[in-house]
């Protein structure tokens, strides 16, 4: 059984909550199974904000924040550095053998964290996943497009089709919320690009680069164990 | 008690956090400041949660700015937008259950009028209009029947804002929220008229569009409730995300509503005005 | 009204001479107000708890309190007591059957709050449909919400209990509201021997400075407080934080245990322990056991009493220590739902040996012979139903 | 003896101290580890662990942060002369017990509403509560047993805190310097060389008091303060 029980934690305005949908959504799309979690504390522009998502290839039972995760993702690299997160330190209640990614082109960790994360067996990524966005898609907004890319890069949860299905519901479906800042987020987004199949083809983009990334540096993973 | 205990400890000055050494070296503490000059003072009311744009954020730090006694003034509110900028302030603050403000408030005053009979000791709820005139009607109405010596303040946005938008017994006439899909059946409750036949000493309504008008109007509140009964303010705060009011909007929103329905009123009975000018003249001799 | 004078708490608990009076519960429970230094009390009209309101408003407009109002219902009065209480007040309420449970949303949130109050609860029916008879199933309600119960058997109980409730609930490891319980009728309309304290004693008045929180009264720092913010999960706000608070509120409620041992002799009393067969009941249930008892030992048989008097917090280790070799055990009730024989069945190894009978509902007395015939039921004695003595 | 509470992490759920039995002392006992023994034993362990454990750091709580009777100015007082007697001892002060919005500078100061903030932050591991009403201070030491391993030492003046390692009763100044003494005997005994100093002060304020400084002060950078004639400034960097 492949079971991924992920923390996401970054700041407001990142679409942490977003790309938790849209992982949580391609799973499904891919008739797998998925359960997700969002969490707001205050919503703010550079707040805290925490999502949780489960994703297997079997039924999912448990509900609730995932309070001993497998997979912690860093959106921002504050959130280790100015303690900006629900749960403190950052890799609280992570298992052994666990994976982290933190976006971040350099190691930000304390010494001491990474010796507890070395005992715990922990495989830490640091990758640049903004500067992936601007690169590509022009735009910091596409952080979050990098961050799943790479987990789905390094997990092949799902094969790609079902990603882009995903995101497409989320920028050209018209069911889709988020948050109730989600659709002032929108109507900025568009004024950036003209037309939203391109913002859908630049975020494809970052999400194809982050799977190659992964595939390069040989991050590719089979299986967490539980 | 006075000012000793918003005073630091000698040799503690510099271990406090900035925010409370400020505080104390340029806060309102034992001075009346101008609301006009908020900007200049260490205000009481520090950073809140309250949506960007809000008119009713602006009023609670108007509220504060507005104290005649801030070092010994408790303020109580209950759930509703207002609340998450009233308790991010550096004065007592109560919050109870849903609607019990003014209830709690009696207990509050009377225990303190027992403790400190010479002494003043201000109580001031300031409340939402779902608190006070839907879930906690009986007990706002009977605070007042009973002359209970405190002021109420009805921060009005016309609707359920906290719980996301939903209609209460101020909405207008016909407007449509949730739990009335259909829009509102019956007419906005008139609490500035209820509130003089209950038995307030002074009654006021407004919209927040003059800040010198609101601290006028806060103070006499304040004092006549120290001395005479209960008073009430019914203010205007207008909801920008329920009623979809543009931020830039709010003002010109607050004013047009100033015109229509919610033009300054201020009423109060013949002992509370001779109170009122008698005190006001002091606080002006006190000046000069 | 003659002159009182403050004298110290384990002084007029605990030694002070007492007189014998015969008077009903309602009076017990004012007699008990009278010398507690009480501020303020506030009131509302339910049957059968009026009378003891009515009492209270007397030694208002007598002096013995300094303030006293009818308030608008029972949630505003609560609420109230909650604002007093915070103000650094010593208050009183009393109330009844619907009365507890229009009140019940501020009640349950006083010991969260950490208010110290004293609340009078004279057990009235539950509608519907409606009923001002005793019963107490009322009780069951006010076991879950963190206050301290004690659970009064007669006149004389009312007054103790009363009386030391203000001295436990304002103790600085507690800061707890209790509830006073006894029986509507049975007991606050009925006459029975109390021995009381003088009249001219009265405990020390309240120490709000003395507290785990600060009084909201402007006169203590700090000065920027709410004493209880609405939690919130976010970094301004733990996720633990309402977790180590309800943790807070039961330590507390445990730690009042050793004042019960202190001012009420404990939170059982038992008679004969070697028994092979116990009665165990509160409130007036326990006066029918005790006579049940009485007339079980007069006959030869190995009976004993448990009576418990603190409900929350439960004697748990106490009960276990009484009931260890009894062969059957008799839970009396005044309601339906049995929550004391099922709190005794959860603290005690052998549940099977609860016998959760008699049971008498909705107003009904609960005859002594009933009791005798479970006793010999559980002894094994074959009697015709109806016993005579 | 059996160790009930000790430094944590205890969990997603810490068991509080009073569930597992742990009693409040009679006057002149103290807690430590959850059982009773007497002061002098209980100051010795917390001497030891503030001597010993790293960034050793005093909360004082409104009680003594605010001056607002003679015996909270004593207190205060006494709280400093402990603290200057700790090698590289931090004051953190607890002002209030109320959440702050939208998160506490973690250097400046500790909220009781999440105070592992604090103590991660500045990796406490060995800390004093003093000056702090009860049942803040509760929830406090629970939660810092919950989700840190720093080991908590609670000066009270009323009767006791069961959730920390070491509580000492019916604390004030007086017995603030007993323990003060009883550092300084420690120390002595490890071998440990310190001179007495106050602690650095707190980092949230300005290094220089501007409200006071007059552009005069500035030197012969003056004229770069004082807006020259017609000139205005549009914009800052």
């Amino acid at each position: 059984m492949k079971r991924y029980n992920m923390r996401i934690a970054g700041v407001g305005g990142q679409g942490v909550v977003t790309s938790a949908h849209i992982l949580g959504n391609a799973m499904s799309a891919a008739g797998k199974y998925a359960s997700l979690v969002p969490f707001f504390g205050s919503e703010k522009r550079m707040a805290p904000v925490e999502a949780y998502v489960r994703a297997s290839d079997q039924p999912i039972y448990e509900v609730g924040e995932v309070v001993y995760p497998n997979v912690i993702m860093i959106y921002h690299p504050q959130v280790i550095t100015h303690g900006k997160s629900y749960t403190m330190p950052f890799y609280s209640g992570l298992k052994p053998n666990g994976l982290v990614i933190i976006n971040t082109d350099v190691d930000i960790i304390p010494e001491e964290d990474h010796a507890i994360l070395e005992k715990l067996n922990t495989k830490v990524i640091n990758f640049p996943a903004t500067k992936i966005a601007l690169d590509i898609a022009g735009t910091e907004l596409a952080t979050n497009m990098a961050m799943i890319g790479l987990f789905f890069g390094i997990t092949r949860l799902v094969d790609f089709e079902y990603i882009e299905q995903a995101v497409k519901e989320r920028f050209l479906g018209n069911t889709f919320v988020a948050s109730g800042g989600t659709a002032s987020l929108d109507s900025a987004i568009e004024k950036k690009f003209k037309k939203k199949v391109e913002l859908l083809e630049k975020n494809m983009q970052v999400i194809r680069e982050a799977f190659k990334i992964a595939e390069e540096n040989g991050w590719v993973l089979e299986e967490i164990t539980v | 008690m006075g000012l000793e205990y918003v005073k630091i400890s000698p040799g503690f000055e510099k271990y406090m956090p900035k925010d409370y050494v400020d505080l104390v070296k340029y806060g309102q503490f034992g001075k009346q400041i101008d609301v006009q000059q908020i900007d200049q003072i260490k205000e009481l009311v520090e950073e809140h949660p309250m949506c960007a744009g809000c008119y009713m954020a602006y009023f609670v730090r108007i509220f504060y700015a507005s104290l005649p006694k801030p070092e010994d003034t408790i303020v109580l509110g209950t759930a509703g937008c207002a609340r998450l900028a009233l308790s991010q302030a550096a004065v007592p603050f109560i919050y109870g259950n849903y609607g019990d403000t003014n209830a709690v408030a009696s207990g509050l005053k009377r225990a303190l009028s027992i403790r400190f009979p010479d002494k003043i000791k201000d109580v001031v709820v300031v409340a939402g209009d779902g608190g006070l005139m839907d879930i906690g009607f009986g007990m706002t109405m009977h605070s007042w029947f009973r002359r209970e010596k405190f002021t109420t303040i009805m921060v009005d946005n016309e609707v359920y804002g906290n719980t996301g938008g939903q209609e209460s017994g101020m909405s207008p006439k016909g407007v449509q929220l949730k739990m009335a899909p259909k829009g509102k059946k019956f007419d906005k409750i008139n609490a500035v008229e209820l509130a003089k036949t209950a038995g307030c000493v002074y009654v006021a309504k407004l919209a927040p569009t003059n800040p010198k008008r609101i601290a006028k109007t806060i103070k006499r509140a304040i004092l006549a409730a120290r001395e005479l009964g209960p008073t009430f303010i019914h203010v205007y705060t207008s909801c920008n995300i329920e009623y979809s009011i543009p931020t830039e909007r709010v003002l010109a929103d607050a004013k047009e509503r100033e015109k229509n329905d919610f033009g300054f009123y201020e009423w109060m009975t013949d002992e509370a005005k001779e109170y009122l000018e008698e005190q006001e003249k002091k606080m002006a001799e006190a000046k000069t | 009204m003659p002159e009182q004078k403050v004298v110290e708490t384990d002084y007029l608990l605990l030694e002070a001479p007492r007189e014998r009076k015969f008077i009903t519960g309602s009076q017990a429970m004012a007699e008990a107000v009278k010398r507690a230094n009480v501020d303020i009390a506030i009131a509302y009209p339910i049957t059968p708890q009026s009378e003891t309101m009515h009492l209270v408003g007397d030694l208002w407009a007598q002096g013995y309190l300094k303030d006293y109002y009818r308030a608008e219902e029972e949630y505003g009065a609560m609420s109230a007591i909650a604002g007093a209480v915070r103000g650094g007040a010593r208050a009183f309420t009393a109330t009844s059957g619907p009365g507890l449970l229009r009140g019940l949303e501020a009640i349950a949130s006083w010991p969260g709050h950490r208010i110290p109050a004293v609340l009078g609860v004279l057990t009235r029916v539950v509608n519907a449909p409606l009923s001002i008879q005793p019963d107490n199933v009322e009780i069951s309600y006010l076991m879950n919400c963190g206050m301290v119960v004690l659970h009064a058997e007669n006149q004389q109980d009312v007054f103790d209990f009363t009386l030391a409730s203000f001295a436990i609930s304002e103790m600085v490891d507690v800061y707890l509201p209790i509830a006073v319980c006894t029986e509507g009728f049975f007991v606050t309309h009925a006459k029975g021997y109390v021995n009381m304290t003088p009249e001219d004693m009265k405990l020390p008045p309240r120490d709000p400075y003395k507290a785990p929180v600060p009084p909201t009264d402007c006169e203590i720092p700090p000065a920027r407080i709410q004493r209880d913010a609405p939690v919130q999960k976010s970094n301004f706000m733990s996720y633990l934080i309402h977790q180590v608070w309800q943790q807070e509120v039961w330590s507390s409620n445990m730690r009042a245990m050793k004042y019960i041992y202190k001012y009420l002799n404990g939170p059982i009393e038992v008679i004969n322990p070697d028994a092979e067969v116990f009665v165990a009941a509160s409130g007036c249930a326990a006066a029918q056991a005790r006579e049940a008892v009485r007339y079980a030992q007069m006959e030869g048989l190995n009976v004993g009493l448990l009576k418990i008097k603190s409900i929350v917090p439960f004697p748990s280790k106490e009960v276990r220590e009484t009931l260890k070799n009894a062969k059957a055990i008799i839970v009396p009730e005044h309601n339906i739902v049995g929550w004391l024989a099922k709190e005794i069945k959860a603290n005690i190894p052998n549940s099977d040996n609860v016998i959760g009978r008699p049971r008498v509902y909705g107003g009904m007395t609960l005859p002594v012979e009933l009791i005798m015939d479970e006793i010999y039921a559980a002894l094994g004695i074959k009697k015709d139903k109806t016993v005579l003595v | 003896m059996a160790k009930i509470i000790t430094p944590g992490p205890s969990g997603y759920v810490p068991t509080p101290a009073v569930f597992e039995g742990v009693q409040i002392t009679p006057p002149g006992k103290a807690l430590l580890y959850g059982e009773w023994v007497d002061e002098e034993t209980a100051m010795r362990e917390a001497a030891l662990a503030m001597l010993t454990r790293k960034n050793p750091t005093i909360f004082p709580g409104p009680l003594v942060l605010w001056g607002y009777n003679a015996s909270a100015i004593e207190k205060a007082q006494a709280v400093l002369e402990l603290a200057k007697e700790i090698p590289n001892c931090r004051i953190i002060p607890m002002p209030d017990y109320r959440p702050k919005y939208p998160k506490i500078n973690p250097e400046a100061e500790i909220n009781p509403n999440h105070p592992n903030l604090t103590i991660l932050h500045n990796r406490i591991e060995a800390c004093i509560f003093v000056g702090v009403h009860c049942h803040y201070a509760n929830l406090s030491l629970r939660m810092i047993r919950a989700g840190t391993n720093c080991f908590t030492i609670a000066l009270c003046a009323e009767m006791g805190h069961e959730d920390a390692m070491v509580s000492i009763r019916d604390v004030h100044a007086e017995k603030i310097l007993e323990l003060r003494d009883m550092v300084i005997k420690v120390r002595e005994e490890l071998g440990i060389k310190w001179e007495p100093k106050l602690p650095p002060e707190n980092p949230s304020l300005p290094k220089e008091h501007f409200e006071t400084l007059n552009i005069a002060d500035y030197g012969d950078y003056a004229y770069l303060l004082h807006p020259r004639k017609g000139e205005t400034v549009e914009e800052t960097e």
